[in-house]
Parts: C-alpha cells; structure tokens; sequence
C-alpha cells in the first residue's frame, strides 16, 4: 500500500499528498525537505544528489514496513539529480487515524532515512564543492 | 578471489563507481575494508568511516563470509533528505 | 508573514504549501486534518464545522506570533462549514531552518488550536448528532 | 445593567446565538456564569463548562469589570482541527 520512490523527476508534493488520504485516517503529517541558501555563512548554490538506489529502496522498505503494519499509511519520495534553491529533496507523509501518531512516525521516518538510507549530497556551495556530512 | 566493489559518493569520485580487489581464500566482511585500504592507502580515512554492505544490506556480522557473486558495496556517511 | 485563514472555502492544500517554500528554509512540516470515517464503533457521516471567527483569527495570531518570532514561517488554515468525509478541515504549516524546530512547532500549533481557538465540530454519524468533545 | 452574551456550539443551539442578561450594578466576570445559570437552570452543566470571553479574550481574572458595551461570549469546549 505504501509508495516509495526514488527518481530524479522534481517531486510532485500534491499528488504525493493526495496518496495519503483516506476515510480510514483524520491525520496527515507531511515533512518535505528544501534546498536551504544559508548554513551559517556557507551560502548553497545547487546540490546534487546521488544515490545507491536498488539498496536505498530496499532500505526504505525496511523503514515503512513496521509503520504500515501499525495501520499507517507511508508515502515517501527522494529525488536525485541536480537541484536549485527551494527544489524539493525529499518527502516524507504519514496518515494515521490520530495526530500524535502520524507525528511521531513521520519524524521517525525522516530521522531514520537521513542515517540509514543510501543517499548523499553534494553541494556546490559559493566558496567550495561540499559532499554532505 | 576477486570481488568488485561499488563505490558512492566521494569515494566514487576518487575511485571510480567500482575497483576490483583481491582477497583471501575463504575471505569474510572483516577482509574487505583492510585489503581496499592496503590498495588505496590515500583514502584510508574515507574507507574508514564507510559501511559495508552485502548484496544491498548492511552488513551486521563481520565474520559473514563473502562469495564472489555477491554484490558488495562500501557506503560512505549518507547524506539525503 | 504568516498567513492564518478561517473561510468555508475548501481548502486548497496546495497553495497552502506553497506559501511555505522559500530559500531560507529547509524543512517543511505540515499537519491537515481530514474527516475520518470511523471512531471505535461510531460511524460518521458528516462534520459541520463553526467558529467564532474573529476570535478564532486573533487567537490563532497569538499562537503564530512567537513562532514567527523565533524565524520560521506559518500558516494555518481552518475550514467552517459542512465536510464530506476525507475533506480537508484544517492545514497547519510551519517551514524552518531544521527540521526538529519544524516538528516541534507544527505539532504545538495543532495541539494548542486544539484547546485555544474557538472553532467547533458538529458530527453526523450514522447513530446520532454529536457536538466534537 | 443589560448585556447582551454570544453563544456558540451546543449553547448556541439551545439558548440561540445571543441572549441578553440583567447584571447587578457595576458587574465582574465573575458575575455572568452565574446569572445565566439562574436565567437557564437547563443548561447549567453547559454553562459550567464554557469559558467566558470579553472582547474576544479569555478572561484570566475574575474581578475583570465589565462594561456594557463590552463584547461578551461564552466558548464551550472548543473541537476544531
């Protein structure tokens, strides 16, 4: 039922939404991650990401999987290739029939996938080229 | 017995996207970080902090033996979302 | 800044987000609350929302203040009038620098509109009419 | 002095939208709740529940005077989101 998708077409966050609702659910929790201009005072041109992906989708599923069977639903989609400020990197929706729920299960999945999922950065920042730490 | 390994990241970058390595007989997990920073002495450091993985799973046990069918990647500190 | 809506309108979930992109931010957080079908054994049909609104729009300009304060950007918007089941009846944004701050405050916000905005739910389940607890 | 006091929700349906309410000379906060339940003995455990707000704030103090031309609500438990 979960939808897990690694591509390097710009993320559709609507039609992600919408995978999300449900009668069964009241609650949806979305986290999507941007290309911020500003970390301290490195300022981000672009970023281009990178991934190992078979291992990355398999790794995601690992990750949904527990939420679902919990009666979730999970979306998540994580783009790769080159980036401009304000692209969408990555989105991360649970629905759940209660609130607290879909919050806690979505950070978790965020949290999660930036430690444990294939992916990398590499920013090209005005002063240097940067792979993500 | 030679085994390919993939490379991401900046290891990819100053590697290529896979080396070729020869091991041991008999080789398990714990042989391939050691024998790739004998052969690339310049990037011990960023195969120092990459993770091992084996036929697209992180590799939990370090006496896993390794076959040369597998597919074994090194993963550097990932970075998404 | 920020935007803070009461309106029948259905909410455009879309537009809502987008006015949460911006390059100083890199994580977004959203919370929409959705008409659920069922709720233990009680099956509902259809919510009928009211508010007191000018209270409603102050109140929730008392909630977003501080957390615009601290530099990130909110939005929040509240539906009245009668929802299907899956309408959308509330969105709760909040875009920051980092993603915690984003989750920490977006949950805030849905948990203190839940208690401080004069806004009430009518339901109409298949058994009874049942004003929200 | 007469004030007239919006209602909302469940209290809204019973009482109508707006009531109107004798107080004594120089009225507090504290004095509304328990007018209205003696005007609506009905509805006294709705009452007891709502909070009470004068110019679209929640009273914090009790001893708040009010005036007649103070706008003046009773907020049932609120169940929006």
């Amino acid at each position: 039922m979960y939808y897990l998708k690694i591509s390097p077409t710009p993320l559709d966050v609507h039609a992600l939404y919408e995978k999300l609702k449900d009668p069964q659910y009241g609650g949806i929790v979305t986290f999507v991650g941007t290309v911020r201009q500003w970390t301290g005072d490195i300022e981000t041109q672009t970023i281009d990401y990178s991934a190992y992906p078979e291992m990355a989708e398999k790794q995601l599923n690992k990750l949904a999987a527990p939420i679902e069977a919990k009666g979730a639903r999970v979306v998540i989609a994580h783009r790769v290739g080159h980036l401009d400020l304000t692209d969408e990197a990555v989105f991360v929706g649970v629905a759940a029939a209660h609130r607290a729920e879909a919050f806690e299960w979505c950070q978790y999945l965020i949290d999660t996938l930036k430690t444990e999922v294939p992916i990398w950065k590499r920013e090209t920042d005005t002063d240097a080229v940067r792979w993500g730490d | 017995m030679q085994v390919t390994i993939k490379l991401f990241a900046m290891l990819g970058e100053q590697l290529g996207a896979t080396v070729k390595l020869d091991l041991p007989a008999a080789p398990t997990a714990a042989d391939i970080k050691p024998a790739l920073q004998t052969a690339y002495p310049a990037v011990r450091q960023l195969l120092a902090t990459a993770r091992l993985a084996v036929n697209q799973e992180f590799v939990e046990d370090d006496a896993q033996p390794i076959s040369a069918t597998d597919e074994i990647a090194l993963i550097p500190p990932v970075s998404g979302g």
